[in-house]
């Protein structure tokens, strides 16, 4: 058959074949059991490209995406305004298509950018060493854990309420075969104060306590106080970042003391694409550097002095150290973390802040709107951040439905009871709504509600 | 005599105040000061890169001119199935109608996103003859751990917790004893046969009730179709074992045969080499995971059911082994997957296989005649060679693998499996023309006539590089891991 | 000010206008007379990416366009699948970004495209050579005019009727001051032998003939015998075509014996866009080599005697030869004519082909269609290649809108008497047009008609 | 040691059968011989390269690695503002919505692109100080020659056709000629004076009832803005001529000064040059075409015009010069050149053309030092050396130009403006930074102490770019044009 991916020839088939020695190429297949081959067919015409062209344009026209609506859903996921020449970079077949560096002097450009995406990392989170990637964030955490638990050979875990469910149910499937304990430290959300109530479960045999900054509600709770209470527990700090994007206007992990800061990085320039792939980093003090997870690319000189950059420290890696490895992780979020570098190398630190404090004005600006409209109900204490919670009138079945035909998304309905009370919502304002959009917002709640 | 010579770094050319971007901004008074407490605000300085989008553009487009991928040349990297990643599947997971819909957005917002999930379990489940599959696995890697999590789950379920030894061949990637260590299992090493495949007289001493199950590529990592494999699995069946299909080298069998005919009951595919999406330099990839009915029950959640009203999320899985990931996996991937699949149908994805087989031993034939062959028999996709065959000067698969980047040629993989000496894994993959195969024999066979007249410049290549061979050494004494 | 595309900072421009010997760096237009610059000054605000996004694609969605319609609109502009590869390649920006190659040690890579560019132009057309690109198949056909002007030192033109309106109006603004004189052959629908109309026209003082293949209304007329008529007059023949996608199936103008062929080939992957940028071509016999116009791309050799192309053959050109040139043309279409090659890459012969047999068979099948409707009267009689011309029931001005509103364009409505009556419409089928759609338009079209 | 040395030709890799696209095809049952009568079917072979998709995005990514645009480096080009194209203007014009218009579209469905070209044209005139714009020219050589017919259509207006000379200085651009001859003018050449401009006084002679115009750039292609300008404008206003601006030079001024304010009686603009659309390697360009209120009956039709119920095409247009090019213009490039004043604004622009000004002074006060400065005053957005001042081993222009190629920059024009010996003209445009000038200070004031030390390096010069000097004589003299 003849098709574009495909590029050898019948005639060139035949020849190949005649060479190996064999009247023709399926011989190859002979090998396979007969009865296994006869099962192995199944129905699927080839489609020309306009074909699937059309079918997947039908299947996204079934969706209806943010960039139609006026969205406030966050939770883990945010919509930002990603620059055209990042889009444009990012795809070059160069990056887009090459392996693992696995052969540096091939693939100094790919390197580099690593080693940068390091930089910006440790830089931004305050931290001393970053990795060149995770999975995400949740996974991120997931490994943060586990290299407590081996760094540290102790069984118990705090988390502090407000950590990202996502993050929360993944770190569970991790550890849920391991002796370990996972105390859940609830707070009510009138209950600012973190350290009162963490002070006395921690213990010797505390391993780690994982906090989320802001936390999954947009809470800021994490402060040089708690952590140096953590730490003076003998436990380590691993805090949790939903968004780093926050890192433009607040105080860096680093700096509080934390030794551990992970979080998905999806603000930095990917798009939502419906969950994934998105991109964990991992920032470290340097003491953890031989017990991190994944990818480090470092700086070296080559034969003739030059500097370059190669992976390094890959003993503690899977194709190395195999079952001893530090974690399993070996293809991770590569073009993902180049993303991550050229969003930050065009937002400068003036735009992430510019883009940090846009989020964070419209969230108390929407959070004060809305407060007025009586069905509404403030959930969200001071200080937050760019996502707070309101009780908003869901209990009505068609507030959703009604809420989308007149183009809103109004944020994501928490789950009764975890930890507020029934139809609490959380809410997240991008740096692309307007004000305009947020009182368009609040009319059309006022609408809803008779 | 270049204008910038050597790496220059992004922070290094940052001048203060210039803007590469400028956002959108809030139009609303409100100040930092009023709405962050002092307490948290940044005092520590935020030292990013000021640079101008010309200045953003040059330098990554100049590191991507430092970067070589499948577009660039050949690269018959094995294991790795580096084939052509076609220009479409990029569009597709681009239309807005994919890339901005948020995870959580309602379901009756996102039935087409649903149904591309589905639709995708389903043809996976069809390719590789399992009966479910969660996409939710972010890699190979990640598949691995999330079937071994199942496994244990299953046996947490049967109060089998004594069996915790996973029995992998020591031709196996890494990923495979680094996963099952990770979902708390130890693992236990079988040897390779003479004839490079599992022997189940080899097998036999290893059995035993402590067995969770078996982990096996078929074809394995030495390009060898497992022919006793209906037997191997019987084998761990008999004493209660599961069997885990490394779906790495689904490449050379797809079309061909079935994980699930052979007797595998869970498999993880690897998106970013079978079905043709982008490697990225490292990722993303992305690992769905198919499993037999007996253990479908553990697979993660959220999975997609289809209902009268729609598609829909369903956490309705009291044995699921819980979430793997955040949200559903590496949906932009999975769209570019199936586009592929779609794209090839039936008989181009059995003819892709067909072709990287034939390319193969086409190499295979004509490269043994100067290198090693350990294992002298038609391989399948892949095959292992073992150094040089007349080699005086002791020119190593390193100095080979460097030299064919002179020759602008991404070398195949070195040193792996570990356990034929001074490896060469030749994956051609489909994506080669003869004219390019013929080329790439005879540089091989210049490397082998060179290896004797002047081995000395084999063993300083590349020349022609950016840099030159690196001090990987000194890199893992010193990290110096930023700037 | 700090903006994205002005990287110079205000310290820089201060420290650079010191260095000239300035205060200031505004001091460098204390040349332009005060009374002008104070007129310069106008209101328009900087608009950051987000913005100009909006504005545009606000402005984008007060279009209505094909890829959302069933479109029968060819007449000169041609909608076409554009394959994936081609977008992304021919947008790398070592393409996209380069000047002319005037220094061609740094652009053997435009010139080694432009120079398969010419070599597939002129394998398509039958020719000997083609240039490397004209502005468009109007202005190229213009061109051919005046080069056959400027060669012959004869002042009569004959233009064959059934050349597409755009061209002869260009044609005819370009020859407006010449002292030449054009005969227009106007042939009515019935008379498909052009040869014997043509013949008494001829005569010592015909510079050149111009024919369109497929003529504008989709006619095959161009026979050996007619360019054989013509060149026995002494007159050279100028072929224009519309659409050398018609290549695939036809045999080529250079077979049959024309002197010049031009024409536009935006076909060859280039997106409607409203209009332009298009591509014109221009293939001549090598007698014309040294009075072609725009540029030419030669192969050479380098000083250690490897191959290498560069721009040849300049002393015909604008830069060298000034007000003798043969043409004024400079910048011209460079990045359509690699799109050109790329699409022609891609296709290859067996691509092009199906294309054009798709849109043949189409046509064939919609032309049998739409006049078995009675309100739809088919004035074209065989042979007819894509494009054809029905009466359509548009004398009802509803009719248009009503047939937009069920999402078809029906086609291009001719201006009354040229040549046919009232109520012709000419429409095009593109190989995008599937069994279905055609029939659904015919029935609309009956709805249309009580 | 390359795999493949030199060009290899898409041809020359074509294999039989081998398909690169499946483009829909019709599922008609029809076939070419009942369509098509025999004596119109293709019989000629039709020899078109057969390659896969792999093989064409290999070979045309090679090209790309063979070629160098604003985006590999700095690109100080004279007369060429090659200035950084934004990445978001290529975002815009590729929308849907515009990308898949088709021109003859009843203008219901194309309210929004009509916008675009009526905003576009008022935006143009504002900018320029003229009264009416035409966007129809292809390129800046197109635009003159509309310019041009229109001059002469209005002399015919006027019975003047007498008047038939356009004087053009002799530092002008070859277009300027040229597009005079096309247009039936006879040229006649203006000395330029010592210091560069043109003197009122050097004009007095060639005026005479014969002249229909007069042709400038300001600041002319010396660099040097014009100073006398308007009482120049006044003299031709007052034999009865007209004035035309080539605003290749515009990004000098834009802002700070206005054509229609110096008198000038037409202007093209070259989008492709002033705002930032990109070149392509030599086009599409757009060379938009305005004029003052007493020639705008004369541009080409049809022209959008508002009417209450929206924009329309106008063709009522009785003393029109007519069309002057297929359908409307460069569409897609005016997007891209609104959308970059849009980005700028008033004050954008403004700084745009002072940074390319204040750049341009910058090198010439630290170049100066060490090659001739023939015309030796502030310069406004580009300046013309004369070789180097200590030159005795006679390197040359082009050896110069040839060596800058070995430190990745792309050479200023060479030899052009005509009237200056050894002419090297420099434009940085405002898309530098301070880092980058200083570079190319260093490694100009490098290249004039090798021409001492070691010319015939300089001689010989390029050394690493993919192929050396290239015989441009041995070209024109057997054309080889096809393979
Ligand atoms: C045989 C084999 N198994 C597993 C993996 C791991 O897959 P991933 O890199 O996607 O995690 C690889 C990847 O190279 C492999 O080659
Ligand atoms: C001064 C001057 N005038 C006119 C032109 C012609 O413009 P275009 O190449 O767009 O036809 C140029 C182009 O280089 C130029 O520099």
């Amino acid at each position: 058959m003849g098709h574009p991916y495909l590029p050898l020839t019948d005639p060139e088939r035949r020849r190949m074949a005649r060479v190996i020695g064999l009247q023709d190429p399926s011989e190859l297949f002979a090998i396979i059991p007969e009865t296994i081959r006869a099962q192995a067919s199944f129905e699927l015409p080839a489609h020309n490209e306009w074909a699937v062209k059309k079918l997947f344009t039908q299947w996204a026209a079934e969706n209806t995406p943010c960039s139609q609506m006026i969205s406030f859903l966050g939770a883990g996921a945010y919509e930002h305004a990603i620059p055209a020449a990042l889009s444009y970079l990012v795809s070059r077949s160069e990056f887009l298509t090459a392996y693992t560096p696995y052969q540096p002097e091939f693939s100094q450009g790919l390197l580099q950018a690593f080693f940068e995406y390091q930089s910006l990392i440790a830089e931004l989170t305050g931290m001393d060493v970053a990795n060149a990637s995770m999975y995400d964030g949740p996974t991120a955490l997931a490994e943060a854990v586990l290299l407590a638990y081996n760094a540290s050979n102790k069984r118990e875990f705090i988390v502090i309420s407000g950590l990202n469910p996502e993050a929360q149910q993944v770190l569970q499937t991790y550890t849920a075969h391991l002796p370990v304990k996972m105390h859940y430290l609830a707070l009510r959300e009138q209950e600012p104060e973190v350290n009162a109530s963490l002070a006395p479960l921690l213990s010797g045999q505390t391993a780690a306590v994982i906090i989320q900054y802001p936390d999954f509600f947009g809470r800021l709770r994490l402060t040089k106080e708690l952590l140096n209470l953590i730490k003076e527990s003998g436990a380590l700090s691993i805090i949790y970042l939903n968004d780093p994007v926050c890192l433009g206007l607040l105080e860096p992990p680093g700096a509080l003391g934390a030794d551990l800061v992970v979080g998905e990085a999806q603000s930095f320039g990917l798009p939502l694409s419906f969950g994934g792939p998105y991109l964990g980093f991992f920032a470290a003090k340097k003491d953890f550097l031989r017990n991190m997870p994944g990818r480090l690319v470092g700086k070296t000189t080559d034969s003739d002095g030059e500097e370059g950059f190669v992976l390094t420290l890959q003993t503690r890696e899977q194709h190395i150290r195999r079952e001893k490895a530090t974690s399993n992780i070996c293809t991770n979020q590569a073009l993902c973390a180049i993303t991550a570098t050229i969003y930050l190398s065009l937002l400068g630190p003036t735009g992430l802040k510019e883009v940090a404090l846009s989020t964070v004005k419209n969230s108390h600006y929407l959070y004060s709107q809305l407060t007025r409209i009586p069905a509404v109900q403030g959930l969200s204490p001071e200080p937050f951040f760019h996502e707070f919670v309101v009780g908003l009138p869901t209990a009505d079945a068609s507030f959703f439905p009604k809420m989308k035909e007149q183009g809103f998304f109004p944020g994501y309905q928490l789950p009764t009871g975890r930890p507020f009370s029934t139809n609490a919502c959380l809410l997240y304002t991008s740096e692309l709504r307007t004000k305009d959009e947020m009182d368009r917002f609040c009319e059309a709640i006022e609408r809803c509600v008779p | 005599m270049k204008m910038q010579a050597g790496p220059v770094l992004l922070n290094q050319t940052s001048v203060p105040g210039r803007r590469g971007y400028l956002p959108p901004v809030s139009e609303l008074p409100a100040s930092e000061e009023e709405l962050i407490p002092p307490s948290f605000r940044r005092t520590t300085p935020l030292n990013l890169p000021e640079l101008s989008e010309m200045d953003v553009t040059r330098h990554f487009t100049r590191l991507s001119q430092r970067s070589f991928g499948v577009d660039q040349g050949f690269y018959p990297l094995g294991s790795c199935t580096m084939k052509y990643n076609p220009k479409l599947l990029e569009d597709l997971a681009s239309l807005p109608g994919f890339r901005d819909l948020h995870p959580l957005q309602d379901e009756s917002s996102t039935q087409g996103a649903l149904r591309i999930i589905y639709t995708a379990e389903k043809i996976f489940a069809t390719i590789t003859g399992m009966d479910a599959f969660t996409l939710q696995p972010a890699a190979g890697a990640h598949g691995e751990l999330t079937g071994l999590l199942i496994i244990k789950a299953a046996l947490r379920d049967q109060g089998e917790l004594a069996r915790e030894i996973i029995l992998i061949p020591d031709s196996a990637h890494g990923t495979n004893p680094a996963s099952a260590a990770l979902a708390g299992f130890k693992v236990q090493k079988i040897p390779s046969s003479v004839a490079g495949i599992i022997e189940p007289e080899d097998l036999k001493p290893y059995l035993s009730p402590q067995v969770a199950g078996l982990m096996l590529t078929n074809p394995n990592t030495l390009g060898l179709f497992e022919e006793k494999i209906l037997t191997v699995t019987q084998m761990i069946h008999d004493i209660g074992g599961q069997v885990y299909y490394d779906g790495a080298n689904l490449n050379a069998i797809m079309g061909w045969a079935r994980p699930g005919d052979m007797g595998f009951d869970l498999v993880h595919l690897n998106l970013h080499k079978t079905f043709a999406t982008p490697h990225g330099g490292g990722g993303p990839g992305s690992g769905p995971l198919g499993v037999k009915a007996h253990l479908a029950p553990y697979l993660p959640v959220p999975r997609v059911v289809s209902t009268p009203t729609g598609l829909k999320w369903s956490y309705d899985a009291p044995r699921t082994i819980g979430k793997v990931k955040g949200f559903w996996g590496h949906f932009a991937v999975i769209i570019k997957a199936l586009a592929y699949i779609y794209s090839l149908g039936y008989e181009g994805l059995k003819q892709a296989a067909a072709d990287a087989v034939l390319a193969a031993n086409y190499l295979q034939t004509l490269l043994k005649q100067d290198y090693n062959l350990p294992y002298d028999c038609h391989c399948m996709h892949e095959f292992v060679l073992s150094g040089l065959k007349d080699n005086p000067a002791g020119v190593r698969t390193m100095d080979l693998a460097k030299s064919l980047l002179d020759y602008g040629i991404h070398p195949p993989t070195v040193y792996f499996p570990l356990i034929v000496a001074e490896a060469l894994m030749i994956e051609p993959t489909e994506s080669v023309t003869l004219d390019l195969l013929d080329a790439f024999v005879a540089i091989m066979k210049d490397l082998a006539a060179r290896a004797k007249t002047t081995p000395e410049q084999l063993k300083k290549a590349p020349y022609t590089t950016p840099v030159r061979r690196l001090n990987e050494a000194e890199a893992a004494r010193h990290p110096v891991l930023r700037w």
